[in-house]
């Protein structure tokens, strides 16, 4: 089956994002497609490169990266939602005048219309939040 | 219909509005803080007790164990799954909706 | 992307359902929320909202944000129809507890096309047991 | 000692903690969504309106104004103050505690 | 920085209390309040920490988090003694709307220094009454 | 009077952050003083500069860094938290081998024990969350 996976909040605040982790590797594992990962809200902190977790705790956006980098998924950061929190790739930062930039490897930033369009191509959406 | 609770019952109205609005046949799945729905001899336990009984309830393994409750300690009706199940539930409903 | 696109002409529309049950101001999410339904709107699909909890503080009449500094979206609720979002369902119950009733709502309207486009509500009261079937009758339900 | 909420009394039980542990003398603040207690004909207005006469109920205008709500919908007993009003309530009190 | 260089002798000592609430692994609240205290014993106030509401569930025997990948930082307030923060208050209520008793609870002590080094329990039930009369004599309530 | 002031939640999702603006600038207008403003958990996310809210709603960041300018502010980021979330200033990055930093103009990143001192200098501390 063809999933959609909507994550609503932050790391580390809220279980959100690990829990949608620790879903998306199950489906993964029982053989069904993961469409994509659509992160919205507090959603887009898990994008963030600059994270430093201490060492011996999990590193949330490592596991997001290592996870699309071994499946190929399409980890989707909203536009909108992403400048009002300050993720930024090369080109928003550059668009923004800012002089730096906090996207990590394996997340791309696009618009709200890739959630609709996870919608309508997926057999189920699956949403985690606060 | 599959719908996710994933709040305390005891900090948050999400459970007794899911509870409200689930229909018979439909099943739900507690998560991260909405496991405390789960555990017998609460200030909420009869109204689990008490559904309909079409109603299937389940519980996320992972997220009592994290806050050691017990198989021993769940009210009858609950069923546990680990994240696996989590996606078969999700599979087997045509639309899930997230209790946040 | 159009809705042609992405594959989603009439006859294969899916039935989006929008859960709105916060509410307004206290936290980012019924803003976000309405953000992506004028973002949906371009895809052709069957959109409908449902307001209930504490969602139907979103579309009360008389908001004034300017004490607080925040932006007053509420408008935007009632540009809906502009964008062919008609349905937007209210439940009876959430208001009774909350001492509300369908005047303290704003108005929101659509023009009928069908209809030699007469000014018709886009809200709709339902009861419980009501907006119960109108959730199972859905193909993705968005909630934030 | 100064109580504030700020969640809507429908949504979270922090309005209901906070009145099992507010004592007579005590203040508390409605802050943001936690305004939603102040009105009257509610579900949970009976509550604050049988509350002992010695709690001093405030509400916060700016955020009353957001939310659409009007002073001739506020339960008797409710006083609204600005920001300045919750800093003097501050001052007023040797303490706060925030029922976040 | 040290405690006298704060000013914040024996002789004029605060009172702070940490607020738990709400329960652990959902949220990061009830982990970062922990690490507040860990680093405010280094001051030398008088501290004390209230766990009522869902906070009770943060001092629950057998805690496993292997399952859900988080670290189970539960044994940290089993050291709490070591730090000299000695009066965990848990209201009583709290634990039977929860169906839990004290037998549920960790067993976190320290070693008076007062009494010969004995170990005794830091954890002292309470009742709501009797809770917020422990609130109303602070100086500083942290809640997060 | 001597305030001080938590906030712990990030800007634009909870209106924590405004509603500690607004009493802060309250407080200022009284005459009282502030002694800090202490930014933990996601608290610390006021601190980025890279935030890009739309052109018609407030600027939670500008509008804390000119407060802080106008009556020269303490304002505070908890280090661990901000680590945990990906807020960083020149030498935090450096110390992590991170190739950006995004703190804020009047932000500066320290330890807890300035919460704690907050708690011991001031005459009230006032908290502002989810």
């Amino acid at each position: 089956m063809k999933f959609g996976i909507l994550v609503n909040e932050g790391p580390y605040t809220h279980q959100a994002s690990d829990s949608a982790y620790h879903f998306t590797k199950a489906a993964l594992e029982k053989g069904h497609e993961i469409y994509r990962v659509f992160f919205y809200n507090d959603g887009v902190n898990n994008g963030s490169r600059l994270t430093v977790p201490p060492q011996d705790e999990r590193n949330i956006q490592n596991n997001w990266t290592e996870l699309a980098e071994k499946h190929d998924l399409d980890l989707v950061v909203c536009v909108a939602a992403a400048q009002r929190r300050g993720i930024l790739d090369e080109n928003e930062a550059k668009r923004h005048s800012k002089n730096a930039d906090n996207i990590a490897p394996g997340f791309r930033i696009s618009g709200l219309g890739q959630l609709i369009e996870t919608g309508i191509e997926c057999d189920r959406v699956v949403a985690f939040g606060d | 219909m599959l719908h996710t609770v994933n709040k305390s019952p005891f900090e948050k109205t999400t459970f007794d509005s899911c509870l409200n609005h689930a229909r018979p046949g439909d099943a739900i799945l507690l998560i991260e803080d909405g496991v405390y729905a789960a555990v017998k001899g609460t200030a909420v336990a009869e109204r689990v007790a008490a559904l309909n009984g079409d109603l299937s309830i389940y519980a996320l393994g992972p997220d009592l164990s994290a806050r050691g409750i017990k198989d021993t300690s769940l009210i009858e009706r609950i069923s546990v799954v680990d994240y696996g199940g989590f996606v078969d539930l999700v599979a087997e409903h045509d639309v899930s909706q997230a209790w946040l | 992307m159009s809705a042609e696109e992405n594959g989603a002409g009439a006859e294969d529309q899916k039935k989006f359902l929008y859960v709105n049950r916060r509410a307004p101001y206290g936290t980012i999410y019924a803003l976000e929320s309405l953000e992506v339904v004028l973002i949906g709107a371009a895809f052709d699909q069957d959109v409908s909202l449902a307001f209930f909890d504490d969602g139907v503080f979103q579309i009360i009449k008389g908001q004034d944000t300017a004490g607080i500094g925040m932006k007053n979206f509420s408008p935007t609720y009632r540009a809906l129809g502009d964008y062919e979002v008609t349905k937007l369902y209210v439940e009876k119950e959430s208001l009774e507890e909350r001492g509300l009733t369908a005047d303290d709502l704003m108005e929101i309207t659509y023009e009928d096309e069908d209809d030699d486009w007469a000014e018709k509500s886009s809200v709709q009261l339902v009861s419980r047991a009501e907006l119960s079937e109108i959730m199972a009758a859905q193909d993705v339900i968005l909630s934030f």
